[in-house]
């Protein structure tokens, strides 16, 4: 599956654009994702600092599979208020 | 009760919405931009959201706090956008027939969205700017994964 | 910083005297009189004061909190006279940098003006009318002495 | 000494009036001064509840020793906020 992930703040001006688009299997869980963001888009964070992902709104565990159609976004730390 | 805007917040609006003849206590709290960053001058705060999930997530924490609480009445507005020195980021108000309970829920409610609301705030600087770094908290996290991220680096541009 | 006065408080100006540039964080607490007590429906409520006393006991507490958070605005508004029901009676504001001491600071000080300040309520009701005494606390008082009382009893009249 | 001691709030609804008159030896303490009060108003206050007297805007302890002249006022329990 083709799965366009968003980008927001520090990671979107890393990455220099606001989506990526990335080609997973089937089966492929959020682990799978955050690989392959990093293989495309080494710069956009340390390997010692995990890359947190939203799916449709709600923060995902690593182990989650990822479904085709799903809204997937990249989080970097949080800082509001 | 939950709001997320470009406007200039409005506190008075915001403690009005949990004012109630039941009520003893209101509590507010108001988030406003600082003019230094370890001894760097702040000209302004930039404030970005991920509007779907905040807003929803700002909503979690409301009915968390109140729920733990036994509160009825919790009012949260965030501003976003371009936020000058001096002005109000955040509001929070609470309402409670006791103030015990309003102080500590609204102090948790300040934690709770610094910690878990996708919302990310640039400091900008004379030469540069920086994206802000989720703050240390008293309160356990809502979400452990949010809680495993390092520091944002500063970068100039 | 301190005011002592019979017209209605208005909680915007208070918080006001304590925002500053440098600060991030600013606490208000609204204390607003209840429609109810253990049941019995309140009119509206009478405060007296012992007016150069309060004042200075006023003043006093807030240099042991300013002192005691290292903070440097703190703005206390006490109302007198006839409080109508949901009106406001009591605003704190706090302004810190940080939201920690600016929370505790400005609980602290509802505690210690509670406990400590020469000023009195008298719930009014359809029936008669009782004189308040001091609520339990959450910090130790400031005077030892004024917590020995036991509570005020109720009287009609 | 005779000294013009203030009421307040219950107290002064208790007693009826706004100030008493209490006459005192030379060296009469804050506790002199509560024993006359609770004989000329027994009323004001039960046995087992302390009275707590001001002395020039400050709370006194009991063994404070009064001077002519002093501002004196009995300070019912205090419920402000």
């Amino acid at each position: 599956m083709e799965l366009n992930v968003r980008l927001f703040a520090l990671y979107r001006e890393r990455a220099g654009r606001n989506t990526i688009s990335v080609a997973l299997g089937d089966g492929a869980t959020v682990a799978d994702l955050t690989d392959e963001v990093r293989r495309q888009l080494p710069e956009l964070a340390p390997p010692e600092v995990k890359i947190v992902v939203a799916v449709n709104t709600d923060y995902a565990d690593y182990d989650v599979v990822l479904q085709p159609g799903d809204d997937v976004c990249l989080i970097p730390p949080v800082s509001g208020g | 009760m939950i709001e997320l805007t470009s406007d200039a917040l409005d506190p008075e609006k915001v403690t009005a919405k949990v004012r109630r003849d039941t009520n003893g206590a209101v509590v507010t709290f108001l988030g406003t931009t600082r003019d230094n960053f370890e001894g760097k001058r702040v000209l302004s705060l930039e404030y970005e959201a991920f509007d779907e999930m905040a807003l929803k997530k700002l909503e979690e924490v409301r009915q968390e706090i109140m729920a733990e609480f036994g509160l009825e009445q919790l009012a949260i507005s965030h501003r976003i956008g371009t936020v000058g020195i001096g002005e109000i980021s955040l509001v929070i108000a609470v309402g409670s027939p006791h103030r015990k309970e309003a102080f500590y829920a609204c102090h948790k409610a300040v934690d709770r969205i610094k910690e878990s609301v996708p919302i990310w705030k640039k400091e900008v600087y004379q030469d540069g700017s920086r994206w802000v770094a989720c703050e240390d908290h008293e309160f356990s996290p809502v979400d452990q994964t949010a809680g495993d991220q390092a520091s944002a680096e500063t970068h100039a541009h």
